[in-house]
């Protein structure tokens, strides 16, 4: 089945995603970079039309699991920009109460499984997600965003041979930013293109263009039909680049001078832009209201951060368990 | 009332927990078409299903963590791992995703997942195949962790543990299967975290659980015909721990011997000796012995198995040092 | 490179090689019905063509790792079933003075660096081996076997990715068998043959009849070339049919009715005796010589492990550690 | 002697051991081109080639085990794992392989194999990235572990690792890679096993191992003040064990407090608790005290995280509590 190209409004939709995930992480760098938010970031700038391209292919009822490198996909499945801040910030109104910090932002209201410090640990947990929809008979569809970097890890072979088996509603999606850290996939991977791993397990592979967003709408809503249809998982690849470091900080001297000039050409919002302008050469206006706009909710975000409280102290031995917590987390 | 084995009782808690809720499932290897290595679940495919009683491949690291993933969908996996030996394979999805899920999320996330684990010694096989492993899921907050050992306790803990909202680990020892015992008709659960003085004493409190439970018992005959009075104190349930019954215990008797089959060196033992030597050092009148596995690898040989863990006389024998006899 | 088409006598001394294999674990079988032996008996019966002809196509210096069933590679390699059997009865003259038992044969000088009781860890340990033999500029060849049930272990997919990625002397075996324990792996599986997944990392992927001594011993040959000659690690399916349960005792209520007898038609020794026959119609004698004086070494095998003492009590204690072993264990 | 941080140290121990033995090499994550997140193999890559400073793919399990086999045959792999919270993913090949090849194989298998991993809180990176599991490997026979405070430990105790023929977990507290100290010149190896009283005191024994060795020698100095004289033990080396050490320091003091920064449920400090009331319950004037981590996942929150960590403010009223004032 054949979805319709997305017109000039759902292009404005996705831009506005696009900005909302390009503003946060550039916000957070810097917030990072003036020592005012702490632990690690990892941002996803570069990378920004996989994420929206991805959910806004899902419905709200589906689920995703994200990764350490996860804000976009987060932003992307419906997070409010506020409460992810916060939660950056280690407050008390943040997704996590501030307990999660960066890596492990959840909403299990928008289907939003976890982002995981763990590389590869969400590809079984979606996997696991889409067993209970098999099981219950549900139509929902999950979504596990890794990176080339995850799919050298045992579970990633596991979970694909498993959703395969058991034709499991599950997309597999991987982000390919060429990198895991300092490693460069194709020294550590002989194939040109993970995509081709899916013949491991007889389901389809698909190469996307991961910083055309409306490359990767298409490929994802076609393999969310095909797992609802029950025709099981699909393994897609979405190349792209991330354009600052692993996380703030890096050197980043494993990137080769000339490599940064082309994906920057290429940068997903400039190219969505140029989409755009190129349907509707009006549409400049709205471009600029909805960066305007963005960047009013992540000033406000970051207000809200900000004035929010940090966790009370007893919050610390809360929530290890659901039920004894008290005794069990003083014996 | 009725006598039935260990193993049936397993068998009973998860067919009654599968009839009982409909979100509960079992997954692992072997566990439908053969009905587990152990016979446990035999007839539940046909009675339940293969969307209820999965069988799958040998990818331990990967059905646990699908197992995390379901559960965060509100179901409630029972996963087997065939051998306690093999949850390493799967480490990560126990401790860093299942125990830790509901803190990092903040409290949003429930991971109501239980692990069942057969282990122990004492059936030749060797390094990878016999060991008790139970120490690395009490060191693991988030984890509950479960160690029934007879057939009413494991039935009405088990039940318990697939009800509760968080991950529980459920050693069971191999040995125990074939072993018989009384169970009580009906609902019977047993909720976490409460010891059961297995048989009441004023000299020595013994504490134990899984298959030492009864090689104390056996020590603690053995010792009445010395006139020494020994209370068996069945921890059944690790974390959480049932202090109270403990310490009331040590209160009387002013005496402890804690056993486990796990190796010595950094057993749940010494969680427990340090926690009675701290709190109750005022109480004692001796020190705080340990009898436990040796701090080796499991051997094959049967002229060499039978050394590393405890046995009754090992038990008596620090019962009787500990009263100065 | 092609090896040539081993003649009359090679053949005679595979099929020697085969029924040291086949009536070793005949034995093994009776003697643990029998409750002469303790723990746990994986056979390898009917699949003795695969170890034999890997083994054969190795050099003395060459390595393997076996699995839970290795009582087959490790007799192949050059194990003397004295020491086996010795090592199977707990004596402390096996290959392990008692301590590993069935599941844990190892002689590091004959290049077998031990069986292994965890599914699927052999493979990677061998990768480690053809690394060592890369870091050292060796010529040894490393092979692991593994069953069909492994290769969906999550270390069979980093194993065999590492290897291609650093072109590792190295060969994965992959004994399908048909079964993991009672799960046919075709419903846990839906690609036919293992060796497609050799596509996952661009390396060769070889199907070859794994009840065929010669054609699994050609393959292995080409493999060790390949891997010689610095061209890097292949994956080999042999396709075979394990004749008695998972481990002894078993009930094999999970093999359709059926299914048995073909296979044994296409038992490895039947099919070897009569090709031999086929090559030299007047080698009846040879091989009738052949199965008496290998009934004569396992006899001889049973008696010297019966014969043999127990391990002194004092065993337990010994070899947790090289250095300090007396202060690891006390304290 | 030279004064040089604790990753300088960590850095030259391996670049000496690389010259020295051309069995060495280094396996990794980012140890080759980038040098080690942690900056600790800059210019290894240049100096000795791309065959003994191994880039490896995120594949924990598999280059784990491959160093496995790479020490069966002979070579002396040096394994980093980014962060200690990520052995969960190669448990298996850490504690059913290397721990276990000797025994299993009767002693023919060697693994001289060293497992550098990166631990500790305090970096605000949440509870997948700040664990210290030390007690994991303590509790695996077959494993040896050590946990140096210092530059001088680290660089001493590291090399002799790397030459010992079992495997050895070298616990690094990120937090420590920073500190700096004296080292000795030339060889300065270290032998496993033996702990270092880093102050020597008359009133209480303070043991501990890695980054709360500082937090101890802190509450020493606060206590000093206070007319308290405490002994500062420091481990260095959990497995083997210097007990002699200890066990005179504690004939010497009669009061014991341990301290470390793992989750104190089924911490190392519990083994040594038990230990220290079994076998020195005459020498003790006081129960042996525990100053541990919270029983939590470590939380991100800069307002939550210091207060699951034992300061030395903690050590210091734990002191004073064993000393009854
Ligand atoms: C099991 C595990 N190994 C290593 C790490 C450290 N680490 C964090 S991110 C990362 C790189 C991941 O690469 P990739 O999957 O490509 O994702 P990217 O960072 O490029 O988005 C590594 C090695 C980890 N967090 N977990
Ligand atoms: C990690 C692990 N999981 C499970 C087991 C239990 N087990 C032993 S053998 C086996 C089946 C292995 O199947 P396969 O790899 O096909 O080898 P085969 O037995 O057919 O030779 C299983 C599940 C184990 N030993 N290790
Ligand atoms: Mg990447
Ligand atoms: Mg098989």
């Amino acid at each position: 089945m054949k979805t319709k190209k997305p017109g000039r409004d759902t292009l404005l939709r996705f831009y506005r995603e696009m900005q909302r995930i390009r503003q946060f992480d550039l916000k957070a760098a810097e917030l990072f970079s003036q020592g005012r938010m702490a632990g690690n970031i990892h941002t996803c700038i570069g990378q920004e039309a996989t994420a929206v391209g991805a959910c806004q292919a899902l419905e709200p009822t589906d689920f995703i699991t994200s990764t350490h490198r996860g804000h976009g996909h987060c932003l992307a499945k419906g997070g409010q920009a506020a409460v992810m801040m916060a939660e950056l910030f280690g407050k008390a109104t943040g997704y996590c109460k501030g307990k999660g910090g960066s890596m492990h932002i959840a909403d299990l209201g928008l289907g939003i499984l976890g982002a995981n410090g763990i590389v590869g640990a969400g590809i079984p947990i979606a996997a696991g997600s889409a067993l209970a929809s098999k099981i219950k008979g549900g139509r929902e569809v999950t979504l596990a965003f890794f990176g080339d970097g995850a799919s050298n890890e045992g579970v990633f072979h596991e979970a694909l041979n498993m959703a395969s088996a058991w034709r499991l509603p599950v997309i597999f999606l991987c982000e390919n930013n060429k990198y895991g850290v300092s490693v460069a996939i194709d020294r550590v991977t002989n194939i040109a293109d993970i995509a081709d791993r899916a013949k491991a397990y007889d389901i389809p592979g698909i190469v996307v263009d991961g910083n055309d967003v409306v490359a990767v709408f298409e490929a994802v809503s076609a393999a969310a039909s095909r797992a609802r249809a029950g025709e099981g998982p699909t393994l897609i690849e979405a190349k792209t680049y991330r354009h600052r470091g692993h996380y703030e900080g890096d050197p980043q001297i494993y990137k080769p001078a000339d490599e940064a000039a082309g994906w920057k050409e290429r940068d997903p919002l400039v190219l969505l832009r140029a989409a755009v302008l190129t349907l509707d050469p009006g549409a400049a206006a709205e471009l600029a209201e909805i960066e305007t706009s963005v960047r009013r909710e992540i000033d406000d975000a970051v207000t809200f951060a900000e004035q929010s409280p940090y966790p009370e102290p007893g919050e610390v031995v809360r929530d290890v368990y659901a039920a004894d917590n008290e005794r069990s987390v003083a014996r | 009332m009725k006598t039935i084995t260990y193993g049936q009782a397993v068998s009973e808690a998860l067919r009654e927990e599968l009839l009982r809720d409909e979100n509960v499932f079992i997954l692992g290897e072997d566990m439908a078409v053969m009905g587990s290595v152990f016979g446990l679940t035999k007839g539940f495919l046909e009675e339940f299903g293969a969307n209820r009683v999965i069988d799958t491949p040998i990818s331990e690291a990967g059905f646990t963590a699908m197992a995390v993933g379901a559960a965060l969908r509100g179901l409630k996996p029972v996963v087997e791992i065939m051998y306690v030996d093999f949850t390493p394979v799967c480490f990560d999805a126990i401790v860093n995703q299942a125990a830790k899920m509901r803190y990092m999320t903040g409290g949003q996330a429930s991971v109501p997942l239980v692990l069942r684990c057969p282990g122990g010694a004492g059936r030749r096989n060797a390094g990878q195949h016999s060991q008790s492993l139970e120490a690395l899921f009490t060191h693991i907050p988030g984890l509950k962790v479960i160690a029934p050992s007879t057939p009413a306790d494991i039935k009405g803990l088990l039940k318990t543990a697939i009800r509760d909202d968080d991950p529980v680990v459920c050693i069971e020892h191999k040995l125990l299967y074939a072993t018989k015992g009384e169970v009580p008709d009906g609902d019977c659960t047993i909720p976490l975290g409460a010891a059961d003085i297995k048989r009441p004493g004023r000299d020595v409190t013994i504490i134990a659980w899984s298959r030492q439970v009864h090689s104390a018992l056996e020590a603690a005959r053995t010792l009445a015909g010395e006139g020494i009075d020994a209370e068996v104190l069945d921890l059944r349930s690790l974390v959480p721990l049932d202090w109270e019954t403990l310490a009331s215990s040590i209160a009387k008797t002013h005496r402890a011997v804690v056993v486990h089959e796990a190796v010595k060196r950094g057993g749940y033992g010494a969680e427990l000796a340090a926690q009675i030597g701290e709190d109750l050092f005022d109480h004692l009148d001796a020190p705080v012995k340990r009898v436990a596995g040796l701090n080796v690898v499991p051997p094959f040989s049967p002229a060499l198995e039978d050394f590393i863990y405890p046995n009754p006389g090992d038990i008596a024998a620090a019962v009787r040092q500990t009263l100065g006899r």
